[in-house]
């Protein structure tokens, strides 16, 4: 969910953009993270672990850990907490560890 | 291979603060920033903050942070990579970064390492559910992006970190259902507690969380009450219907790069956790290595941005810069860690440091 | 009064305790059976000739103190679970209370639970010694508590700390699906430093270098070790701070 | 600790954990190994993790061939509770000059003389197992399907533990101060936690060794060298062989955890005990690796390490009785591949120092091979 009044804060947001999650169109602004877009979407479930295949969300926000990583555009382990949004992007959950192509 | 006179790593309230003050004795200066934008944590930070008017009192974090960069900017002797991660700092002296998709040689005379910190991780059953965040993402997530995270929060931990984004929560409109902090009292400025308490948000001390539940996200969590002993007390368990829980449950220094240097560590908990040992000038036991900000012990944004300009003035001196002016300058600095630390909220840290310059034997 | 509280009282009490003399010679059976019932499966089971047989099987049972030797059959044989051993001789401070228990999970030997006495309020936190199967037809488990000398007579029932962390479910390592479970296992099996552990289970190992997993670890050596946590040996940190990829290395700057 | 002891092992890595438990499982009680550190926190621990038959030297392959046949069976062997995750995915050495062509010709005469079933390979057919091999100058390739890789760390763990069952005492965090002799007998090894009195002391702690036979006076003919490593993110499974390339220095496989390893050597390496890692490295792997395996360019380095080979002339191993320290045994110079040949080392050690049949002639690896003579030099070394 997006905040459309803050008391503090004015949102300075780019061009809005489209992009693909599991090939569903999205809107987002250029600027942000593909995990703020998805956030705002309300998609919390990025992915599943490996091994256990325990739920994983964003976590850290900053590129730390390793719960947000994902196909983007073909490309695995992508950390899309830090990975800025950009028009068409193709955005997937990642099957097992990802596959080098 | 990038040469320079000083490279500080961390574009963070001490990072350009460091920067600022080196190049004003006329050293040249490289800051790495791993973000977009400068700033560090005062991006995220919209509350007014404590301290003097040399530590910019009264002002709201992002506007510090803005006054900073500014600072840096128009300073023609730094020079700011910004999307550039230091990666490694190796015996050769040269500091290895990303940026760009490109891998950057930098050989600095001196170094200063304004890394901040990275929070703290609890283990509880089902920690790592979906909607579980660290305080610093929900912090991106609001005041950076303007997006909420969830509903209903839980809040774990009543330091400063927890206190300030629960209010910053309730600002951006979303419910806390409570905070809860293991320890007897509330770690953070009573100030900003009686403040949430008054928006009607129960501060829950001696209590801490059993486990978070749910199928593919967060739908809410099991806390309880702990004895004197901090061991839980049977039957006083209560479900919470939440959506996100938030963890602020402390920040350790970011010191991979101190420990790759081969900085002496010691584990001081009063710093919240290891950190370099470093004599007053701030510099560590690898010549040339200076520490400022949380790396050397997790503190208030005020406390950094006077280590970082100390670290500064004390590098560029040691290049033969502000043979004059240094000396005072630095004991100015060193007045106002002082001032700073000198009441209750600062006695932690004082005594976390007198433990760090007691063994290890760095020189003052 | 029992038969409105169903809790014994004082008196009911006083009626079986054994002295303070026979408690500390050693363990000694204590049975809380004070209702005329037609049941006699205790006489049954003591070898011992210590339950005298019954003339009426509606009879309360009588303790030989003397003969009594605290074995336990009668224990698990009393179909009221009216019966317990003390043995006030385990410690100057501490007792042992064996307590019939049939619910699940049954408490593992070194597990702190939470005791009880006869009304179910809690009496404190102890750990339990000994767990005895019924086996399989019998199927009462007796749980050995150690329980301070005063509350000897006290504590008749036990609860699990529903509180206590489940290690299975609670994940250490994000990168490896570690769970605080088999970190515990390892450390139980000797691993003694973070770069042991790593070794063994790959936890700290994956991309994100233990920036999250590694303090935890630390907490849980110095747990088992009963040590600081600044004393738990950090791991060799090694460059890179981040992931990045062979194609930016390969293309130099 | 004990005061005195059978056997006392130096060195906690592969060597010395599989000659306890080859000492032990034969009969041999109150064995005690001594490891400065944790095990394997030495050169096992740090190596490249293959396992190869395609040596140039007859030594090297005998050794490394037999060594397959165990790792094949040592989780049920060794009653492993965890998997040594033994991939037998072959190794592809990749072939870029006509020289390189001709002395891989001769180590696969070698190797087939010994009943290694190496294939001579046309690039087309190496690209059929590598798909994203960079046929681009490829002359050809040797392949053998029964080399792999092991967990080097779960290796050391199941001797650990096999041994352990067999009553061998382990001392980590230990190191060996100096060696006892009496009328040029070994008497005690000196430790940081006291002496240990023995008659046997088997020196196994790879680049350290040479350290250890000073202290009874002898210069082994030792050095050590860095050798670096990195390892990368798990993907998917994508390669299944071992690919080396002497030409571009470069050895990489992908773990059955999904991670590449890879390393290259460095020629002007110098021969001293810097273990640091360094940021050229990173470049000068990164080139090679993704030059012969493009593929590879999207794949990210999560770590670097270095780690020490302990070289001896001819890059073969040394096993033998010290000069001058009479039961004293020195198992070391393995240059690099000491893992890999671990389990008939110690074989091969055990069986000489109890008097038994050796199941290869164990001169070939004693120490007189250096007075004089032509040495039969490993070429095929990275």
């Amino acid at each position: 969910m997006r905040i459309t009044e803050h008391p503090i804060l004015e949102f300075q947001r780019g061009e809005e953009v489209t992009f693909f999650f599991e090939g569903q169109e999205l809107k987002g602004f250029e600027g942000e993270t593909i995990a703020a877009a998805l956030h705002a979407a309300g998609i919390k479930v990025l992915g599943h672990s490996p091994n256990m295949h325990r739920p994983r969300g964003l976590f850290c926000a900053i590129g730390n850990c390793s719960s947000c990583l994902m196909v983007v555009n073909g490309e695995p382990n992508i950390r899309i907490c830090v990975e800025k949004l950009k028009p068409g992007m193709r955005v997937e959950t990642q099957q097992g560890k990802g596959c080098l192509k | 291979m990038k040469e320079i006179e000083i490279l500080v790593i961390g574009g963070g309230p001490a990072g350009l603060s460091a920067a600022t003050a080196a190049a004003n004795l006329g050293a040249s200066v490289l800051v790495l920033e791993r973000d977009g934008k400068p700033g560090g944590q005062l991006v995220k930070q919209t509350h007014k903050f404590f301290g003097s008017k040399k530590q910019y009192a009264g002002d709201r974090g992002y506007q510090i942070g803005n006054l900073l960069i500014d600072e840096c900017e128009k300073n023609p002797k730094v020079e700011v990579w910004t999307d550039s991660t230091a990666l490694g700092i190796y015996e050769d002296g040269v500091v290895t970064a990303e940026g760009q998709g490109k891998h950057l040689k930098i050989k600095p005379k001196k170094i200063i390492v304004a890394t901040g910190a990275s929070e703290k991780m609890i283990a509880f059953p089902n920690n790592d559910l979906p909607g579980i965040y660290g305080a610093g993402a929900v912090q991106t997530l609001m005041n950076v992006y303007g997006i909420v995270p969830g509903k209903r929060v839980l809040m774990i931990g009543a330091g400063n970190i927890g206190l300030i984004v629960s209010y910053q929560l309730m600002q951006a409109g979303v419910e806390i259902a409570g905070i809860i902090e293991a320890s007897p009292t509330i770690g953070g400025y009573l100030v900003h507690a009686s403040k949430i308490r008054r928006a009607g948000v129960p501060i829950l001390t001696s209590h801490t969380i059993i486990e978070a539940y749910g199928q593919e996200s967060v739908e809410g969590a099991k806390i309880c009450q702990l004895d004197a002993q901090w061991q839980p007390i049977p039957g006083s368990e209560q479900d919470l219907n939440v959506d996100v829980i938030c963890l602020a449950v402390g920040l350790s220094p970011l010191t991979e790069l101190c420990f790759q240097a081969d900085c002496q560590m010691k584990y001081v908990p009063e710093l919240s956790g290891h950190v370099p040992i470093r004599n007053e000038s701030l510099e560590t036991t690898r010549p040339g290595l200076y520490v400022a900000g949380d790396v050397s012990g997790v503190e208030e944004a005020s406390s950094a941005m006077v280590e970082g300009r100390l670290a500064g003035i004390c590098a560029a001196y040691s290049l033969g810069y502000g043979t004059d002016e240094a000396p005072k300058l630095q004991r100015e600095a060193l007045a106002e860690l002082s001032e700073l630390r000198a009441g209750p909220a600062g006695q932690k840290t004082v005594k976390g440091i007198m433990k760090l310059m007691d063994k290890g034997g760095a020189a003052c | 009064m029992l038969n409105k509280t169903g809790v014994p009282t004082l008196e009911d009490i006083q009626t079986v305790s054994p002295s303070e003399e026979r408690l500390k010679k050693g363990p000694v059976a204590i049975i809380e059976c004070f209702q005329e019932i037609p049941c006699n499966p205790c006489t049954e089971a003591c070898k011992q000739g210590a339950i005298r047989p019954m003339e009426d099987i509606n009879n309360l049972p009588k303790l030989d103190l003397d003969k009594c030797n605290g074995c336990g059959v009668c224990l698990s044989r009393c179909p009221g679970l009216a019966i317990f051993i003390v043995d006030a001789s385990y410690s100057d401070t501490e007792a042992i209370v064996r307590i019939p228990y049939e619910y699940y999970p049954v408490p593992q030997v070194g597990e702190k639970v939470v005791g009880l006495n006869r009304a179910g309020d809690e009496l404190g936190t102890f750990e339990v010694s000994k767990v005895q199967s019924g086996g399989q037809k019998n199927k009462t488990y007796t749980i050995w508590l150690i329980v301070p000398q005063s509350l000897a007579m006290e504590v008749r029932g036990l609860r699990l700390r529903s509180t206590e962390i489940q290690p299975k479910e609670t994940i250490v390592c994000r990168c490896e699906d570690i769970t605080l479970g088999e970190i515990q296992a390892l450390i139980k099996e000797g691993y003694s430093t973070i770069d042991e552990i790593k070794r063994a289970a790959r936890a700290g190992m994956g991309p994100c270098q233990g920036r999250t997993c590694r303090m935890l670890i630390a907490q849980e050596l110095a747990k088992f070790y009963s040590i600081p946590v600044g004393e738990v040996l950090m791991p060799t940190f090694r460059p890179t701070v981040k992931p990045v990829k062979l194609g930016t290395y390969a293309g130099g700057e | 600790m004990q005061k005195s002891a059978n056997v006392v092992i130096i060195g906690g890595g592969i060597t010395g954990c599989a000659v306890a438990y080859e000492m032990a499982v034969r009969g041999v009680k109150d064995i005690v190994v001594i490891e400065k550190q944790y095990l394997s926190s030495g050169a096992t621990g740090r190596c490249g993790a293959g396992v190869r038959q395609q040596w140039g030297t007859e030594t090297n392959a005998i050794l490394a061939r037999d060594s397959v046949k165990r790792f094949e069976g040592m989780n049920e062997e060794l009653e492993y509770d965890r998997d040594i995750e033994f991939k037998q995915g072959g190794y592809l050495m990749v072939s870029y000059t006509e020289k390189e062509w001709d002395q891989y010709k001769k180590n696969v005469a070698v190797q087939h003389n010994l009943g290694i079933p190496t294939k001579m390979i046309t690039p087309l057919e190496a690209q059929a197992i590598v798909p994203h091999l960079n046929l681009n100058g490829l002359i050809g390739a040797t392949f053998c399907q029964s080399d792999g890789h092991a967990n080097p760390f779960h290796v050391v763990d199941a001797y650990y533990k096999a041994a352990r069952r067999l009553g061998v005492k382990f001392e980590t965090y230990t190191s060996v101060t100096g060696i006892t002799l009496e009328k040029g007998k070994v008497t005690a090894v000196q430790t940081s936690k006291g002496d240990i009195a023995t008659s046997t002391v088997i020196n196994a702690c790879g680049y350290a060794a040479g350290t250890i036979c000073k202290m009874v006076g002898f210069e082994l003919p030792l050095y050590p060298q860095r050798h670096q490593a990195l390892v990368t993110e798990p993907v998917e499974p994508c390669q299944g062989p071992m690919v080396i390339s002497l030409h571009h220095r470069l050895y990489c496989q992908q773990t059955p955890h999904g991670s590449f390893i890879m390393g290259v050597g460095d020629p002007n390496e110098p021969k001293d005990f810097n273990i640091n890692s360094s940021w050229e490295f990173l470049e000068d792997v990164s080139r090679q690796a993704t030059t012969v395996l493009p593929l590879l360019k999207n794949l990210r380095v999560v770590r670097q390490w270095s780690g020490l080979y302990d070289m001896s002339p001819d890059a073969n191993p040394i096993l033998d009785e010290v000069p001058g320290a009479q039961g004293m045994w020195v198992a070391a110079g393995f240059s690099g591949h000491g893992f890999m040949v671990g389990p008939q080392t110690a074989v091969l050690l055990t069986q000489k120092i109890l008097g038994q049949q050796c199941f290869m002639p164990i001169e070939r690896f004693g120490l007189a091979r250096f007075l004089g003579g032509e040495l039969d030099l490993e070429s095929a070394v990275v």
